[in-house]
């Protein structure tokens, strides 16, 4: 894998599109276990996030990625808001500097990512929410050292079948307890798509 | 979804609008967010008091605005928290100099977004301090897990602490009283049907038309039962009955009692189930020192209740008796 | 159906207890009656003002007593206008030796009732005066029918005449500032959905998915229109134009606004409607001197929601501006 | 037909036990053109009738009748409740000091009633409200010498098939206009019981 400022906002739009096709079935799934509002907040996040990258011009991926997390922060709201925007701030710190990033690299930022949501959140890996999506994706990178988009798409795959026989502990989804087994939980689920829009733009199977 | 809005994804804006038309002798919209002040704020020399969540939630919070009870209210998109730039446009709107004061419902998105913009009005020099509250019985309360919901009794604590801070006290004093009040603060809720997000269009749930669920969350999440509707008395009486296993009212206590309807039950109901109410407290020898019954913190077109139990000390009463002229809430 | 209720046939009696337990210091129940009085009443030297009508439509009627406002009100049955020996005891509970005054919203069951009511209380030697509120634009004004239906705008008739009696005016002064306030008053109506009448244990009326009924009554009767659910804007412009077609308000005027929900409908929409009717009528150069958004006249839980003009005189703003303690009505 | 203090008491028992089997139907007839209490309301009133007659001994038929008037004036309630406590207070004046009411004197104070009944209301006949069932009723015993029970049921039969086809212009009705064509009115149809139950009763088809 390798990284520039283009794949970056490459990922991001592809991101975009993702989330708005997928806005009422990650809304569904925020109904039973939540308040039903995680689908329109993300649609709304990164169509933001779209319009932003489209009038700027950047020369780094740090400064895209800082964009991202700062509008995630300001237009997403709920728990996810404040979430997203800290795992992308945290990217953007790592990779400051960076010009062509590489698996390891991304890595390392990607753990980074994984502390700042822990810390943030007070969730540790096994509550059922999105850090069971970042954790792995970012162990994956440091693991191997030849992984590849397909990998990282198995890998997101796997979690996601995971987070959805967990018992969540944290977030709303929390007050739903043993009702949430066989659940999605919605923020892993936007999380997958965010992780599938990158293997999409690594493999350069993205057209856009 | 039958709703009487515009665009689906505006709702909040145009609320917002509407809101500060109505009242613009009162309140005003800080430009360009969605955050709604006292027309007078900052008010210099007093704590500023702020509080705020996600949207469909009304009166709460900006019907609470006003002299003797809060600053200015941050308003989120519908059931989503507020982020935390405007979180901070709300701080900044409420300072004037004798720090601010945040008043925040315990669930994840509003606790980490009031935190976020706390951290950042800290680094702008303004002196913050907070409560959260968590009032809802029926979500157990531990450590491991995210704890206990905000939900109508949070209208009590902007009263008390915004009395406190009207009455000139110092950030600390304010924190101190709004924390006296959730110590002794207890909510209960039901819901007979669901609200519907406008931006989702469907309702968030659905209950057989037998059906309620006792201890339901303003947002929808799922309370710890579902069954038949029972009775009106009976429905008081395990509100009640699950509020005091949980907070012992021993007999000859002071209390204040909130019935609050949270958006489609007529008020009709809400004083039936207030009768009920009112004469098992009395069975119990406990004194109500005033009764709120109306709709105080609603979840869109929910039809349910909640009842709320404030355990009172002479503090308390005289803050609560205090005058206020908040548009929801005028005492 | 559902609802928070005991018997489907004692709702009137159980809110009745309950409406006086939660105000136990404001209101009291005249014994063995569905009558609710202001806690001093009767007040010496003061005309009384006594209002009613079916229950269904809380806080109508009597969340409006208090001081500045109503004495009494005379609960009927839900939707069934109360009856004359009922509204005599409301009458005799006012009685401060000034004399009574009757507002009734013209519905022929209303007006016979207290037009009975009001023979018995006369030959007991008591000075009746009324009005017959009639501000509902949807239906046709003509001497062979029944004529205009009392609405939302009742509850400023209330407000004004309770001003003016609270002044210690006469019962003349009294009857003519409401008979002013009824000239300048027009209101109209629209709705989603029905309500259900307890006892009846099934909607009133049945509206599809996507419509909606313009100028439809507070107990369910028909309207102007079905149609396709509009925008808010164009339903709160449609209203605004009906009303402003039956009376014309003139450029400069002074106005008073109430956007008030049938029950069922959340206070958001009712801001959102707000927006629209304040920025048409400030297009046409009309000027707001208060704003009332909130459920002042409902219909059980019907969802939908009226808007009412009242232009204004000089005598007409401080009345409306005039202190009041009433529970729904607090200024 | 010669009314008696038992008949009349068994006439408004009847009428009574009438109401409650009818207290839906005659809702369902309020809610299109009403606002769905007419049922509620009889059923309420008749009942209370019912028990006051139980309760008290009654040596003439205008105190029976007076009784009658004065609890449905303070039990029923809306538009219905005053108007039929005004027809059953005019005919207990009317017949006051009678003790075998006959066809004549029965149609003489129906006409008092219908009169009583005209001015609370300011309503004509034609405007389809109860009105239209009482006018004709007293007609027919003011009209042919020999009148017979089965006469007086088809009168009321025939009454109330021609205000189904009028338009209201009086009462709750009147805001339904032209709608209210081909719609039973209420009150009409709980008039009509009433009379089926003086049929009855003078028939002796009924054991009660
Ligand atoms: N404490 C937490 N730590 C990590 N992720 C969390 C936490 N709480 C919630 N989440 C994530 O946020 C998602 C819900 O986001 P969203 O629906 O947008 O916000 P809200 O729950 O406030 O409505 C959950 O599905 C979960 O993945
Ligand atoms: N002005 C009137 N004159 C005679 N009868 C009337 C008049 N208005 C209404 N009614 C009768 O009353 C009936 C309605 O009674 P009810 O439903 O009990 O009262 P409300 O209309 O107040 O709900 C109508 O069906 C009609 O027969
Ligand atoms: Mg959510
Ligand atoms: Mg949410
Ligand atoms: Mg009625
Ligand atoms: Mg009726």
């Amino acid at each position: 894998m390798q990284l520039d400022v283009n794949k970056t906002i490459q990922w991001m739009q592809l991101t975009n599109e993702k989330m708005q096709a997928n806005k009422d079935y990650l809304t569904t799934l925020d109904q039973p276990i939540g308040d039903g509002d995680h689908g329109i907040n993300m649609a709304r996040g990164f169509q933001e996030v779209a319009s932003k990258l489209n009038e700027g011009t950047y020369t780094n991926i740090s400064d895209v990625l800082k964009d991202v997390a700062m509008t995630l922060m300001s237009k997403v709201g709920g728990a996810s808001g404040p979430l997203f925007g800290t795992a992308f701030l945290k990217l953007s710190t790592k990779l400051k500097g960076e010009e062509a990033v590489k698996q390891d690299i991304f890595g390392t930022a990607l753990t980074e990512a994984v502390s700042g949501l822990k810390q943030r959140g007070k969730a540790e890996e096994g509550e059922k929410t999105m850090v069971d999506m970042w954790a792995p994706i970012a162990q994956f990178f440091l693991g191997d050292s030849n992984v590849t988009a397909d990998g990282l798409l198995s890998k997101a795959e796997s979690a996601l079948a995971n987070i959805k026989e967990m018992t969540a502990t944290k977030g709303r989804a929390a007050y739903f307890k043993d009702k949430t087994v066989g659940h999605q939980d919605p923020g892993a689920a936007s999380t997958y798509l965010i992780f599938e829009a990158l293997a999409e733009v690594w493999k350069g199977d993205s057209e856009r | 979804m039958k709703k009487i809005i515009n665009d689906p994804n505006e709702v909040v804006q145009d609320m917002v609008h509407g809101l500060v038309t109505a009242y613009p002798t009162k309140l005003k919209v800080v430009p360009d967010t969605l955050v709604i002040a006292r027309e007078d704020a900052p008010v210099q020399g007093k704590v500023g008091l702020v509080s705020g969540g996600g949207s469909g939630h009304e009166p709460a919070h900006a019907g609470y605005i006003g002299k003797g009870m809060l600053d200015c209210a941050v308003a989120g998109e519908v059931f989503t928290s507020p982020t935390p730039d405007q979180v901070l446009e709300g701080i900044k709107a409420a300072d004037g100099g004798e720090g601010v004061f945040l008043v925040i419902k315990n669930y994840t998105g509003d606790v980490l977004n009031f935190e976020m913009a706390a951290e950042l009005a800290e680094a702008e020099g303004i002196q913050v301090e907070k409560v959260i509250v968590n009032d809802d019985v029926a979500v157990e309360d531990s450590s491991f897990t995210t704890g206990r919901r905000g939900i109508a009794g949070t209208v009590l604590v902007h009263k008390i602490a915004g009395a406190m801070a009207e009455n000139g006290a110092s950030l600390q004093e304010v924190k101190r009283v709004a924390e006296k009040v959730i110590a002794n603060i207890r909510s209960m809720g039901m819901a007979l049907t669901s609200g519907t997000v406008p931006a989702a269009g469907k309702p968030s749930f659905q209950l057989e038309e037998n059906e309620m669920e006792i201890g339901i969350g303003i947002h929808g999440e799922p309370g710890i039962e579902r069954k038949p509707i029972a009775s009106a008395d009976d429905i008081a009486a395990e509100l009640v009955e699950r509020i005091m296993n949980d907070m012992e009212i021993p007999k000859e206590s002071e209390v204040a009692v909130m019935i609050n309807g949270l958006g489609a039950t007529p008020e009709m109901e809400l004083f039936i189930v207030n009768k009920k109410v009112q004469s098992i407290l009395k069975d119990r020898g406990i004194y109500v020192f005033q009764t709120f019954v109306g709709e105080y913190m609603t979840s869109l077109e929910m039809a349910g209740c909640s009842v709320t139990l404030l355990k009172l000390d002479d503090e308390l009463k005289s803050l609560l008796a205090a005058p206020s002229e908040a548009p929801a809430f005028r005492i």
